[in-house]
């Protein structure tokens, strides 16, 4: 299988059977350009974070390819940050030890690590919290956590799984500049998944939506927008009328399905 | 003799006794199971249970703690110490003149007499004979705590290892070993080195003695007419009891056994030829208890006498049953 | 709006099964025949180390007499086993509903569980008749991994849980009686499920050590003669240096017990391996 | 964003604490005084049951002889406890890292724990030095539980976490090598946290285990007279008929038991006190 | 403690200080009334979860009084549902017997729920997941099965922690729109705790908006629209200036705190 040149991977008619025969992805293709920010949109259970599984290599599709340009996955996999649906910290570690994890795993010393897990923890506005372990942190802070974690590696490819739903509006803002910021940044690619059609629109170049379970492409949307959106763009008329598009084709498909 | 025929019990309901032996059934409890076999326990007005001991069953307690009437003790050891911790039982008769109780080790070895032993390094020797013959030894013969090595109640390390000693008794052991190891052992009988206790006496309860002593006299006549039927009479109801409590017990052995014990005179020698079997003497009780105090196992100032009494034995009793020579 | 689920029979019999089952037997008779071989070239007598062949014969030969002891000593093993079963979780439970009856009673069942069962049941003889020092013997051993799993599992029920039972468990009434109600009720339906996999590791403990109980309650405690058990042909043989029965008779009681331990094993695997994350297979 | 956490020094020594102190000792003290009421006033002569008050006056005046057994006992504990550790940890380990090995061992392990180690002593004592054979025995029987339940602990990792150590640990290169490292990575950073809770409850039944098999293993293949353990106490007494010396070595036994699992339930509080359900205090 | 006429719960002065130090709620006054839509807004981290727990029992104030109209607190338990923030499903039960649980604490066979239970599973879309075992759904499916647990016993108060934050929009409205015909029906109260402004807006009579931790209650609007919303509410130009107006004391609450 050939990519396109810019390509960093693409997933080609994959079909994922789960051992108790729920069939989660149906001939799926999608293709992910190097430096783009694309967002995964569809309803619940459609196979969304099955398509973040299987990108990262922790889970393999029944049927059909990932295909990565260039070298083998393997190469990739540590390249990878990934923030799952839910928070996976480790219980028995403080907040600060669960953001150094992906460090550590590099070899990084706890001292070494330390600048930069200050750092990720401010971004999400957890510094004072560093000592805390898991069980003392409301919903929406453990998950900052993670996201701290995910960052703390400045990953080349970001995977991201609903990062925000548990996040209130102001600090959910406030974390979509600064990602877009630390795309910009570290020249990152992102595949995004969100249930915020707003959020689909205000961040991302490509919006993806997916059909209800089994879940495949049913639409794409380009975002053309200039690079670098704020509060003007989220108030422009363009934005009202991307989030229209796409929260119809969203309601379509799933009428079509149940239909 | 003469309550023997007296018509008065064979009427009274018969006693219900129950006899604690210190091993599984075997020819050296022959006696016992004589007596059984043949009625002579119920001729005596008792209905005798025995029940058999083994590597670990604790029937001395439960004689002292009164689940059973007598108990068969293995030397004189143990009723020194019930009396050195005030436990009130007694011996009241010793069906055994001497201790079966030998050590084993292989010809030709350098380890042919018994103060040659003291040369092995490997003496296998269970935790209570450490705690009782081996003392003596060490006071009488000078041998050392360091050549002692754990007896697993298995003679194969022995077999294997041609400088070891093995504790073991003169009636059973040296047929095993011969048979396994292919070799016939020297055979050194403690008892004929000065260890002198009795051995499978009769113990009971001070109290029962006091309450019931005619009990503990029929008991005692009883088993001693038992001991003389079977070292001398038809003894093949005996030992069909032995093989139904022992079910792995070989004729083999039993014959092996009896020839031994009278080989040996376990039974039957010394004082026994006027006294009759089970016989005891103040003498003999006081040589073994100085023994023991120059072991160190005793103080001089116990009261030793208290652990046994001669008001059961030394009556004759059955000496007619002996086939005169 | 979701689509019926086409149910599929689950993982079929795959290489990966075929492996489970054929290695262990493979190494097994591989063992064996090492053992066998070793014997015969280097012609060891057989009261040092008998031969895999003789041992053999000498279960079938001995059969009757063995299997006699056998079926006594299985008998113990699982009563003892269903008394620690038994205690265990009573225990766990009771222990689980009151934090006081916990720390008064806790160390004393600590003391029972480190006094050397062996040591102690020449004393229980004395005490109790002796159908019930053996049993009591086997008990000893085998309840405290049965307490001491169940109870890790009763508390480490997850909090979120612990919170919707409180929640939904609690019942309309007050007072004391209202309280035990709603407590057990939490018992049963929470921490009995979520209790289940640590509670089995414990089992799993315990039917070894069951049988290793009922075997010292046999040497220490049990009848000789013609009702006892394999402990009793051990010692028998080895003082009798019959030692290939030895071996029969310990192989027998190996025998035991892997097929008692198979049977936890599959009946933990029945319970668990819907949910429970050690003993699910690993999904990719 | 956050205010900073003003740091508290946690939970203060409460009421709770004391009951959890008073209570067993309160009980204890009751239990005791109650056996030794019994004892005087039924006048139960003391080869039966020794009263309290005797046993006391038997440990302090016996000490000499006492304390040398107990050291000689408490070293076969130990060593055979940290034998059991080290290898039922690392045969966890290596089973947890290759199915393989776990399929083709696990059965023998199982074999080892249900054989009864007291019929094989004699055994060991065959084909092994004296002191190996002893040692051996109490690793036997200790190394299982530990074995087991350190086992179900690395088995019952959550599953995301192991998602997110297959992605972070991963290696970037290749080859078995570094598939290899990624696992001991694993192993290392998640799996024994995560096996701790599990691993804790089985070193809780194996302290117990390995003071008996260290007395199973001196009744069976110590040595007698004067580098002797309690064991040989035990039976000497027996034989001797020292019964409140014998009780005086059965308490020593229990008091070592809980000594060593207190130390083990101490360390327990301290390694999982900040994170697991069982040992955290219940909030509200 | 009085309350006023139709109260049926209040929380006076109310302080929750963790065991680790961390004080979530401080001065916090709420007075829960009869059959009102009531909807927390607040940062994250700022006490919500908290003040749900406290409601129902399950955590008790370090300070202050939760004070019930009537009769004491523990009359109520059985008649509050609680969707929590994380899904809290047992493990070891399958989708039914999850939701089958309130029902079966109350003494209810399988078979006399089995109608309730399919009911609510209909509602919220897992009719056909009935079998399936928490571990083989999705994020957001594992939270309608809390959902339909929390709808399953009919309950008078509801409290709900973030519940539609996984969910998509089709769905998300979909529920929206169940939940108020539900609670006409059933004529119950709720507490809802949400981070979209919209969604507070559209379902509530009333939003209290919190300060960051420490929470306590820093504005409260009515929202004072026709009782049956639909999507004519929803593009009204009403809506959109009360969501506007919800916006600014949310973010003028957090910028307060930081300054
Ligand atoms: N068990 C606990 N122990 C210690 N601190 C806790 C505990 N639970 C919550 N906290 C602290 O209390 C504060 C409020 O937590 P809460 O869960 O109520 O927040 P929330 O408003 O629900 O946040 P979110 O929107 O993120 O869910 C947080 O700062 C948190 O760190
Ligand atoms: N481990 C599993 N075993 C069986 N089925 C699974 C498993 N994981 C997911 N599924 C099924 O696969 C489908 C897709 O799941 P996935 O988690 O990818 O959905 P999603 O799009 O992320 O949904 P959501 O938005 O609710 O998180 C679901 O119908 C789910 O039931
Ligand atoms: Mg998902
Ligand atoms: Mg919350």
């Amino acid at each position: 299988m050939t990519l396109p040149p810019t390509a960093i991977l693409a997933l080609h008619r994959v079909e994922k059977c789960y051992e108790n025969g729920v069939q989660a992805l149906s001939n799926f293709d999608l293709t992910v350009f190097g430096n783009e920010f694309l967002t995964l949109l569809g309803p619940s259970g459609c196979g969304k974070s099955t398509v973040l599984r299987l990108i990262a290599g922790l889970s393999e599709p029944t049927r059909g390819a990932v295909a990565w340009a260039g070298a083998s996955q393997v190469d990739h996999r540590h390249e990878i940050g990934f923030v799952f649906q839910e928070p996976t910290l480790m219980p028995w570690a403080n907040v600060a030890d669960n953001v150094w994890l992906p460090l550590r795993l590099r070899g990084l010393s706890r001292r070494e690590a330390s600048r930069q897990i200050a750092e990720s923890l401010s971004r999400v506005g957890l510094e004072a919290f560093a000592a805390a372990y898991p069980r003392e942190l409301s919903g929406g802070m453990k998950m900052r956590v993670s996201i701290a974690r995910a960052l703390v590696m400045r990953p080349r490819l970001l995977l991201m799984d609903e990062p925000f739903g548990a996040l209130d509006e102001i600090t959910r803002f406030r974390l979509n500049d600064d990602l877009l910021r630390l795309k910009a940044d570290l020249g990152c690619t992102v595949v995004f998944v969100t249930h915020s059609v707003f959020e689909s629109v205000s961040l991302s170049d490509r919006v993806v939506v997916m059909s209800p379970r089994p879940g495949s492409v049913i639409a794409e949307l380009k975002v053309d927008a200039p690079d670098r959106r704020g509060e003007d763009f989220r108030v422009s008329s363009r934005y009202g009328e991307l989030c229209r598009a796409v929260s119809k084709v969203l309601s379509e498909a799933m009428a079509d399905k149940e239909a | 003799l003469a309550g023997l025929s007296s018509p008065a019990w064979a009427e009274q309901a018969l006693t219900d006794v129950t006899f604690g032996t210190n091993w599984l059934a075997q020819a050296e409890h022959g006696g016992y199971y004589q007596a059984l076999a043949d009625g002579t326990y119920e001729k005596y007005g008792l209905k005798v249970t025995i029940v058999p001991g083994g590597p670990r069953a604790n029937n001395r307690m439960l004689m002292t703690v009164g689940k059973l009437d007598f108990y068969m003790g293995g030397s004189l050891i143990q009723a020194f110490s019930a009396v050195e911790k005030n436990i009130p039982t007694v011996v009241v008769a010793a069906h055994f003149q001497k201790e079966p109780q030998v050590l084993l080790s292989h010809p030709g070895q350098g380890l042919d007499g018994f103060e040659s032993l003291k040369t092995s390094n490997d003496i296998l020797l269970s935790k209570d004979g450490f705690a009782t013959f081996y003392q003596w030894m060490k006071a009488e013969y000078g041998f050392k705590d360091e050549q002692v090595k754990p007896f697993g109640f298995t003679p194969a390390p022995f077999i294997a290892n041609p400088r070891a000693v093995q504790q073991g008794y003169a009636t059973a052991e040296p047929l095993t070993i011969e048979k396994a190891g292919g070799f016939k052992p020297n055979v050194f009988l403690l008892a004929d080195y000065g260890f002198s206790t009795y051995s499978t006496t009769v113990e009971t309860r001070r109290e029962l003695i006091e309450k019931n002593p005619d009990l503990v006299q029929r008991f005692v006549d009883a088993s001693t007419i038992g001991w003389y039927n079977y070292l001398y009479g038809d003894n093949t109801k005996a030992n069909a009891l032995i093989k139904r409590d022992n079910p792995e017990m070989t004729d083999e052995l039993i014959a092996y056994s009896v020839a031994k014990m009278k080989e040996y005179g376990i039974v039957d020698s010394g004082d026994t030829a006027k006294l009759g079997i089970g016989a005891m003497t103040d003498a003999r009780m006081k040589d073994f208890f100085d023994k023991m105090v120059k072991a160190g196992l005793f103080k001089a100032d116990l009261d030793y006498r208290r652990s046994y009494t001669l008001q059961f034995v030394n009556k004759g009793v059955g000496l007619d049953l002996k086939p005169r020579p | 709006m979701e689509r019926p689920l086409s149910t599929s029979s689950g993982r079929r019999f795959g290489k990966r099964d075929a492996l489970r089952i054929a290695l262990p037997f493979g190494l097994l008779a591989a063992a064996i025949a090492a053992w066998e071989l070793y014997v015969r070239a280097a012609g060891v007598p057989a009261y040092i180390l008998p031969a895999p062949s003789l041992i053999a014969r000498t279960i079938v030969s001995d059969w009757p007499v063995l299997s006699a002891s056998l079926l006594v000593t299985l008998r113990t093993t699982l009563l003892g086993l269903v008394l620690a079963l038994v205690g265990g979780v009573m225990l766990a439970v009771l222990f689980s509903l009151s934090r006081l009856v916990e720390y008064s009673l806790y160390p004393f069942m600590v003391a029972l569980q480190v006094t050397p069962v062996i040591a102690i049941a020449p004393l229980l003889l004395i005490y109790l008749p002796q159908d019930t020092a053996v049993l009591a013997c086997a008990w000893i051993v085998a309840f405290f991994p049965i307490l001491s799993n169940t109870m890790l599992g009763l508390q480490s029920v997850d909090r979120g849980l612990i919170d919707l039972f409180a929640l939904y468990g609690a019942s309309p009434s007050e007072g004391p009686a209202a309280r035990l109600r709603s407590h057990l009720r939490v018992l049963w339906h929470l921490r009995r499920p979520a209790a289940l996999p640590a509670f089995l590791a414990g089992l799993r403990i315990a039917v070894g050590l069951s049988l290793i109980g009922a075997v010292v309650a046999e040497m220490a405690a049990g009848s000789a003669g013609a009702g006892s058990g394999l402990a009793y042909r051990i010692i028998e043989s080895q003082y009798r240096l019959n030692i290939p029965r030895l071996f029969a008779a310990l192989i027998l009681l190996a025998i035991t017990g892997i097929v008692l331990f198979g049977a936890v094993a599959a009946i933990t695997h029945v319970l668990l391996r819907r949910w429970h994350e050690s003993a699910l297979a690993p999904t990719r």
